[in-house]
């Protein structure tokens, strides 16, 4: 199991090779992208049930505890008094909080429990909407300057909005030739070599997952959208998915990408419509 | 109240959910903390410093349930149970700079049966002792601290 | 302080987080200078006037300690008192509700 | 268990192997020279979404060595980033044209 070491000249071979035959044809009109996404997401999770059988599908949420006993009964002692706790009680209390204007959060949200509304994307805008994107968004509306968008206040909102939603189900569409654009930019990115290191999101994430890279056995790329923002013992702080993603990137050495750019929106918008049919459950505890 | 007191209060704020009431300081004398023991640098000294020259056997009356790769030195989650009639129960990691890190004191009408999160600065043994009829009871597992990686 | 008690089985059984930075006395801060130790070193509960746990802690505890145990006796509805000190003399009770 | 060290290293030195030859060296005589092209080269990498992540910092540092009057560490690091730029850009047009290649079945 050890398909990473293939040479890059080699692949480059192959490439040349067949890539005439599987180009993708992304950018025709009136294509079914709906049933094209479907297939994707049929593939992508299959791949993940055939690396570990034992694994129920729902499980994948749990991220890197689905597939390793002795990290997840940690885990599970953690969550005995969960260190985003406070922070959920935090951002419900900004969430409650009216803006200078009189309006609040809930004037955008309701009563905030629209975590599976997103990310979606936006046909007017022609880019993908992401639920901390909309958070600034209603803040601008209402005449709030915006918020840093890796942790802090953002994240504790963040947090309580998917704290209200658990439970949620992920069913992301694409249904159209711009959303299937925004989709395939996302997905090009998760399979793209990147960075000093030379290594993709599926390297780690889909190749790697179940083994240990040094003294880390990297998370299955199922349902890792699931638990954002999440509580990391190494931050020692809530953060969000961004800026997890910005984390990734520079580990392999990769100048990362700012929060909310295009990139990562539509890294987020491929990585959740891969885990449709799980659940989301956040914030989440990591180590 | 002192000047505790003020500090006290400045915590209240802090606490949250669960809690019915806030009370006063409690008739509670603070002597008891075995400043040498948890002072001393290596394991033989820290044993000796907190039950002095008592005989140790190894025991499997202990029940440690402990990682055996911990996913962050900062907060490594240990339980321990035991059948024995305990006195009190110590945590030891042999590789920590000082290497008691909690003691539990064994009251009347408390069960032995006990779990802290604890740091640990390197892969080391993990070591409980169970003081019981005046001796020792040992029970140890090795837990590998990691860092670097990039963290699942 | 966190505290969830419950009473099973003819014991409550408890379980804590106390919010503590733990500093063990050997960081550094920005410049370089050791930021002085700061850390729980007795935590104690009392149920009816009786002494039911007591714990000590040295600096390798976890930052904000938590603590599991039980002890024998109480019920639902009654309360009992958890309290910590640390190395500076700051401390902390707080009364309990049992579940 | 994966030794990823081993790991990266052959990826790097593959990546190296196929992309020598493809781009020209550069032919910066002296430091100033070499930063500013370090600086095209990086920037060409940046706006395919490539940049690396240390290229910048060895730029900064040759113009810090450069401004010290060390003239031989600053050609030493503004050549390396022209190297890892280099390096970065090719990744780049490789991955846009082949990234389907590289879907883990």
């Amino acid at each position: 199991m050890f398909t990473t070491r293939i040479q890059l000249t080699l692949s480059l071979t192959v490439a040349t090779l067949v890539a005439s035959a599987c180009m993708p044809m992304s950018k025709k009109v009136g294509m079914d992208y709906p049933a094209l996404v479907q297939d994707d997401v049929t593939t992508f999770q299959a791949f993940f049930e055939k690396r570990f059988p034992d694994t129920e599908k729902a499980d994948y949420i749990n991220g890197v505890y689905s597939i390793d006993a002795d990290a997840r009964s940690q885990w599970e002692s953690l969550e005995e008094f969960p260190p985003y706790e406070l922070s959920v009680d935090q951002g419900k209390a900004l969430y409650e909080t009216p803006f200078a204007n009189g309006s609040s959060y809930a004037t955008c949200f309701g009563d905030g429990a629209v975590r599976s509304q997103y990310p979606y994307y936006d046909e007017d805008r022609a880019m993908v909407i992401t639920l901390e994107l909309a958070i600034n968004e209603c803040r601008t509306a209402n005449g709030e300057k915006v918020l840093k968008y890796k942790k802090g206040d953002l994240a504790k909102v963040s947090a309580y909005m998917s704290f209200v939603s658990r439970g949620q189900a992920i069913n992301v569409d694409v249904a159209s030739e711009g959303a299937y654009n925004a989709y395939m930019d996302g997905k090009e990115f998760f399979y793209s070599k990147r960075g000093q290191f030379n290594i993709s999101c599926a390297d780690c994430h889909m190749r790697a997952t179940g083994f240990y890279l040094r003294a880390d056995v990297p998370s299955p790329g199922l349902g890792q959208t699931s638990h954002f923002p999440t509580f990391r013992t190494k931050w020692d702080a809530l953060g969000t998915l961004h800026r997890r993603y910005g984390g990734c990137n520079e580990n392999i050495r990769a100048k990362a990408f700012s929060a909310q750019s295009p990139e990562y929106r539509n890294l987020e918008y491929f990585q959740t419509v891969m885990s449709n049919g799980l659940v989301f459950n956040g914030p989440g505890s990591r180590k | 109240m002192n000047q505790s007191r003020r500090q006290f209060m400045t915590r209240v704020g802090k606490s949250v959910a669960f809690l019915v009431a806030v009370v006063n300081l409690p008739r509670v004398v603070w002597a008891n903390w075995s400043a040498s023991a948890f002072g001393a640098t290596d394991l033989d000294t820290a044993i000796v410093e907190r039950y002095g020259n008592l005989a140790i056997a190894d025991s499997d009356a202990i029940q440690l349930k402990a990682p055996s790769i911990a996913e962050h030195g900062a907060v490594v989650p240990i339980s321990i149970a035991t059948t024995l009639a305990a006195k009190s129960i110590s945590v030891f990691v042999e590789k920590n700079p000082s290497p008691l890190s909690c003691s539990f004191n064994i009251q009347p009408k408390m069960n032995t049966d006990v779990s802290v999160r604890i740091r640990m600065g390197a892969t080391s043994n993990l070591i409980v002792l169970v003081e019981a009829d005046g001796k020792l009871y040992r029970t140890s597992q090795e837990v590998k601290v990691t860092i670097g990686g990039c963290g699942g | 302080m966190k505290v969830k008690a419950s009473a099973r089985n003819g014991s409550v059984v408890v379980k804590t987080l106390l919010a503590h930075p733990m500093e063990t006395g050997r960081r550094k801060d920005g410049d370089g200078k050791l930021i002085p130790g700061h850390y729980i070193t007795e935590v104690e509960a009392n149920h009816n006037g009786e002494r039911v746990f007591h714990c000590e802690l040295g600096p390798s505890v976890s930052k904000d300690p938590y603590l599991a145990f039980s002890f024998q006796g109480g019920n639902s509805g009654e309360t009992f008192t958890m309290s910590w000190v640390d190395n500076k003399g700051e401390n902390e009770s707080t009364e309990v509700e049992i579940r | 268990m994966i030794n990823i060290n081993t790991l990266l290293s052959s990826l790097v030195l593959s990546l190296m192997l196929a992309l020598s030859g493809l781009a020209s060296a550069a032919e910066a005589t002296n430091a100033t020279q070499m930063i500013a092209e370090a600086e095209v080269m990086n920037k060409a990498a940046g706006e395919i979404g490539y940049e690396w992540r240390d290229t910048a910092s060895y730029i900064a540092d040759a113009k810090k060595a450069l401004a010290d009057g060390q003239e031989d560490q600053a050609y030493q690091l503004a050549n390396e980033a022209y190297e890892q730029a280099k390096l970065a850009l090719e990744q780049g047009k490789l991955m846009r044209e082949n990234w389907q290649q590289y879907i883990p079945m």
